[in-house]
């Protein structure tokens, strides 16, 4: 029946540049700051489907905020708070890049570039909400002022270590702070903030769960069991992408993200969702808020896809110059976040550069002291006990992990 | 005391918890209004509301997935996976997430959860309703993996399992639902009417994780047994005149070693029996064990029969299960050692 | 920051009716036949959304065609043979359904109310495609002339059962018709399909292939994982969901089907996706048509969502009754797909109530004469092969099954 | 011969193949333009293109998935799963469909694929970069489960696997990759060079599947080891000077029960070492067929030195890890038996 037939080619997509190649963004459409709508919190996904395939984005080029996303009643202290995080943050992730270099921890994820998007979302959360994190979401404790020296001591995997050695460095676990336990497996976490928010709706709680994935992780089966549990249910919970453009080495086209965006994912799943310019602080707090509302208001989830740019290497384990061009992070068309909260916090006139290098300096400091106090502990998983390998496995130990432990011990 | 089929027992096992404890949810594939594909959460829905018990989409790891976020919240979940050869898709979430939350947060987070799932042959289901994948399971730590043999014991061990702050996987031999089986297919099926294991106490009992039962006492030869195999061992064992001591295993993780070695050490002989395939079937595990702890008190080899290493076929079913005529060979060929 | 908080309630989806209530059709969207345009076969995913939310139709409800997906040069021939398929199949599950409860097999699986959609849709392939089917698409086989006593050996598991009795009943395999071999566990296939595409891809091949699934299993992650991998590569695969309304007790809605149609998933994963009335035996011609085109032509995958119902039990374990109303499938809008048709063919003039008639007889005459036929080989198992069981695990039968075999016969 | 890592050897095994056979498709996450995260399929993608050599999504089950449906078309995908940790996602696909293709359709599909995937800690990998989860897959019937130790057998099993018409799970112990490891962690690591099992010849040649190796003769004891293992338990023979005779495996199922039985009746004393945790790890099917077969001969119980019954831990890596001093004591421990 069907004779116009020609010989299949196979397709592999290509990100637009490699080593050797000019940084290549032409492509992508970027809205001006505050040209894109803000929908009622009430509307349905339906009826915001054109809020996934654009870009929410609140500061100007000049570092003014703009449009319907800005917000007028934002106060100082929360942008002078946000800047001073993404700073330490910034100062931590430095720290601990040459701790690993001097064989002090034996892995580091830095999240250089991303720093706005945890560390806002953050401050629209409440105590009590949980948040299901990948890697690279050290914003979401460093917003709560996290103690850096219990951090350190779980990079250090070392006496004081919360975790007593278990872990590799960086999965943390912070029930208190409402950061999950980190699975090294991508993707998992998912469906647990899909479970955890549908039993804060089974209880009549009202504390919600906010899940955190990679664009490249969005292409895990967990995303799908996610999205299909957060459709039946609608329980309080916001579904975030981080689409930073890289998985390691592959590009987010090999995600298959190259031509429908991951914010269009939720549509399949009547669950609204927003796209947002995840190296604009206010764009990221405004977005936040108004899914955190959707979900307070017992609206059920929104999906949100942050767009960004992975500034540093996927981990210490990776070279990204054998994959993309060295200067790619440069050309990346969103700019810094901290460079545009900066602009922002100038304009304002409630920063300076002054204050800026002032505040570097001092985080530079803090982190440095912290380190050296969490270095007393042990570094490289010094200090860490032989028996805690057994323990927790199970609530009690049951015979024959008793057994083993005698087994190693004599 | 009500005379109860497996079936029963466990509803009323779910059904206890669900009205003791406000945390216990109950969901899954067709669980919520219909009850069930074999019916062990019956009129639950209607009795508990739809935010206790209801309908899962089709996708088994996102309903432990979200059983483990739903445990990590604080609730006690209480799933199933309509036939254990579907839990596959969920292995990841119970490997990697249920059973280490525990241990990679020490102890920030756990789940206390309980999956059920119907498991084993002699329906006619073919190789994708009948498999046994337990050992599966008693591969990984963190895990603690229980299969009951009669209603008594289904009841009183899902109690424990949905009170365990651990995850528990918790399979339910689909042959047992209605009555005890032997393995001879081509008799009258039996109902467990009459049945002394089907006497079921009303209200809350446990019957406690980790011990096994010396279900037939004798000095001959040990079998270790559990689920549908403990009454085929039974059958063999009358049938051959064997004074074969039976041991029911019941939880297979954590291992109740004790109780095995003490019947071994009496007996010096030993023969495993389960359905699964056998190469690293969780025989394999007892045999490892067995012979650890009772080498100088063994007098034979010890045996396994055990499905065979193939799928599980669908028409040669008969064939592939290891019925009484099996089971009671290998009990000669075990008594024929010098 | 959100103080707008209330306890949160749980939901869970219910369905407009169940057993004891009235059937309730009436939130059911269903445009009028012809009125829904036909893209372009180059049309990209985004470009033609909104034919996800409507509902491709062409028979009206005199039986005339009608509307741009009409096709002008489908030939009487084409119609005349779909029918009879229909008719086939239909007698046959008449016919095995009862053979089921005679214990003649353990197990049948009826696809009535759905014979148009694997019928239509594979007139429209060609030999040495390869669909990837679910159990209630026995309409394939019967499309292509099937040997129907093979299929009732199967179903049989006799001795000429073609696949040893290994399988349940209904779980064909026949590669020489394009018809892969059937799993039992829920929605596999559907990446098989796109893996087999892709390697049609790679080999320059022009054959297409065409991948089933339900709307239930559709909350399956392999459905994710299948729709990824059609993103990215994307090959000559179709991706159809067959939407019966049912997945044993459960409706659509707890597979996230509610609110958000099937065919709207695609668009997350940039795939053009349609919605068509599958009970319109034309309808299903024509989208099957327009899919296969843009395959053969290289433009990549297409989803189909085929609206229907399962009019039927679920299978001979299951009893709708106790989950539905019980004249819910009389009360379906959409009607039923043989007489849909054949009010179209009479209307033509090629067809007539007496000749439906004497079809119907004679099906029931050749399937019962082909049963007797197949009985001789045995039913519910018997002359099945012991040694059958042991075979075909392996290419060759390794030592340890060997002596497993021997172990069984001494 | 041109000395190798066995990165190099694993990948001139995959260069060979795709030269010779244009059915073979390679790929996985990060393995086309990027070449693999440990190398493996650098270059390969420069050299055979983009529909031969390519990246995969993250979704292990959609890559052994799709790998299926290649298979069944006539391909012979190679697939990688970035991390043996990682394996769990794909694990429906391959227990449910990769494994059971050609049982189910009568012949009619097959899978001929090959599924690689680096195993085992040493690298402090924590929990998710160290498992080594061989025994989830001997269980399966329909697979062929392969861990080589060295880059001789490595691009040798390799290539016997692409060529093999049955689906293979081929796991490459990390900490072999660029050299050597007795388990001396403490000690300046080695490198292949020198390494009389890193000479490897060119071009094309396979080491059969399903056939073990004595890697080392010896009278007094028969250690059953494969991978990482291999060779501390030959650091821990030297060090206590036991004259150990060392079988390396190669192939876990089909298992080589005949060189296995050879040696232990010879010696009379089997010690059995693996990394994975020991609950039914491979170890039990291993103990429970020397038993089995060997029963008559055995001197002493057989003892199994393995992983600990817990995730892997990060900071207490080497104390999880099985190295030569708990597998000389254990030897020791069974040379005292009397
Ligand atoms: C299940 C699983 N598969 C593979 C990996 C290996 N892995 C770790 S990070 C990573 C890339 C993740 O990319 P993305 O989700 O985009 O997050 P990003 O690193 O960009 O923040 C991969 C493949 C893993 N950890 N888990
Ligand atoms: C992995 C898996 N989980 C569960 C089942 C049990 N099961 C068989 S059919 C079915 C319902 C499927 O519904 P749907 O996909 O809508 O197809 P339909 O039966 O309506 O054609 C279920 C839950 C299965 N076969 N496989
Ligand atoms: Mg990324
Ligand atoms: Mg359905």
């Amino acid at each position: 029946m069907n004779n116009e037939t020609k010989p299949f080619s196979f397709k592999v997509p290509e990100p637009t540049s490699r080593p050797g190649d000019e940084p290549d963004f032409t492509g992508m459409d970027i809205p001006a700051a505050g040209s894109v709508r803000r929908p009622d919190i009430e509307s349905s996904a339906e009826d915001m489907k054109d809020m996934a395939r654009t870009m929410v984005r609140v500061l100007n080029r000049d570092g003014t905020a703009v449009g319907p996303w800005a917000d007028p009643d934002l106060s100082s202290d929360t942008l002078l708070f946000g800047m001073r995080v993404m700073l330490k943050i910034r100062a931590f992730d430095h720290r601990m890049l040459s701790m690993q270099r001097q064989g002090k921890t034996s892995f580091y994820i830095q999240c250089t570039g991303e720093e706005a998007i945890s560390v806002a979302h953050q401050l629209t959360l409440s105590p009590g909400d949980m948040n299901f994190p990948t890697y690279r979401q050290q914003g979401l404790l460093m917003a709560q002022d996290y103690p850096l020296e219990k951090m350190i001591c779980q990079i250090l995997s070392n006496e004081k270590d919360p975790l007593e050695g278990r872990q590799m460095p960086c999965l943390h676990s912070a029930r208190e702070y409402g950061f999950f336990t980190l699975s090294g497996n991508l993707g998992t976490q998912f469906i647990h903030a899909v479970g955890w928010a549908m039993a804060s709706a089974i209880k009549g709680d009202t504390r919600i769960a906010s899940a955190w994935i990679g664009e490249g992780a969005a292409a895990e089966n967990d995303f799908h069991s996610a999205l299909v549990n957060a459709s039946v249910y609608k329980p309080p919970v916001i579904l975030n992408v981080v689409n930073n453009q890289w998985a390691i080495s592959s590009f987010r086209g090999i995600a298959g993200g190259d031509h429908a965006t991951f914010a269009e994912r939720a549509h399949g799943y009547d669950i609204p969702s927003l796209r947002v310019d995840g190296n604009d602080f206010l764009a990221v707090l405004a977005a936040s808020n108004w899914a955190v509302k959707r979900a307070r208001r017992d609206l059920g989830p929104t999906l949100i896809e942050w767009v960004t740019y992975r500034a540093g290497a996927h981990s210490t384990a990776d070279d990204p110059s054998k994959y993309r061009p060295k200067d790619e992070s440069d050309a990346w068309p969103l700019g810094d976040p901290i460079l545009r909260l900066k602009a922002h916090l100038i304009s304002l006139g409630i920063w300076s550069e002054q204050r800026h290098i002032q505040a570097e300096a001092e985080f530079s400091d803090e982190i440095r002291s912290a380190t050296k106090e969490a270095e007393k502990s042990g570094v490289l998983g010094e200090g860490s006990s032989r028996s805690a390998m057994f323990e927790n496995v199970y609530k009690e130990m049951p015979d024959h992990l008793v057994k083993q432990q005698q087994e190693l011990e004599n | 005391m009500t005379s109860m089929t497996m079936v029963e027992a466990i509803r009323d096992g779910i059904d206890i918890k669900l009205g003791e404890d406000d945390d216990v949810v109950v969901f899954g594939e067709d669980v919520g209004y219909f009850g069930g594909v074999f019916r062990c959460t019956s009129g639950l829905q209607e009795k508990y509301g739809k935010s206790r018990v209801f309908d899962a989409p089709i996708n088994e790891s996102g309903i432990v997935g979200a059983g483990v976020g739903m445990a990590a919240y604080g609730l006690r979940p209480c799933v199933e996976v309509q036939f254990a050869d579907y839990i596959y898709p969920a292995y990841d979430q119970i490997v990697s997430e249920a059973a280490r939350l525990r241990y990679r947060s020490n102890g920030d987070f756990t789940a206390p959860m309980t999956i059920r799932s119907p498991c084993g042959g002699g329906i006619f289901g073919g190789q994708t309703h009948s498999q046994s994948p337990e050992a599966l399971f008693t591969h990984v730590s963190g895990l603690k993996t229980i299969m009951p043999s009669n209603p008594y014991d289904a009841k009183g061990l899902l109690i424990a399992a949905i009170e365990d702050d651990d995850p528990v996987i918790f399979f339910e031999p689909k042959r047992l639902y209605n009555g005890p089986f032997d393995g001879h297919h081509d008799r009258p099926s039996k109902n467990w009417t009459g049945h002394p294991l089907a006497d079921v106490p009303d209200g809350h009992y446990t019957v406690p994780i980790g011990k096994a039962s010396v279900y037939r006492e004798g000095n001959a030869l040990t079998v270790l047994a559990y689920g549908t195999m403990v009454h085929v061992s039974e059958a063999a064992a009358e049938e051959t005149g064997t004074d074969a001591e039976i041991i029911d295993l019941r939880t297979l993780l954590p291992l109740d070693i004790e109780t095995i070695e003490t019947s071994v050490k009496k007996t010096g002989r030993c023969l495993i029996v389960h359905e699964a395939t056998r190469t690293s079937g969780f025989g394999a595990e007892l045999a490892a064990q067995v012979q650890e702890n009772c080498f100088y008190h063994l007098e034979a080899p010890i045996i396994r029969v055990t499905g065979w290493d193939t799928p599980y076929p669908h028409a040669q079913e008969w064939h592939y299960f290891p019925g009484p005529a099996r089971v009671g060979k290998a009990m000669q060929e075990l008594m024929e050692v010098a």
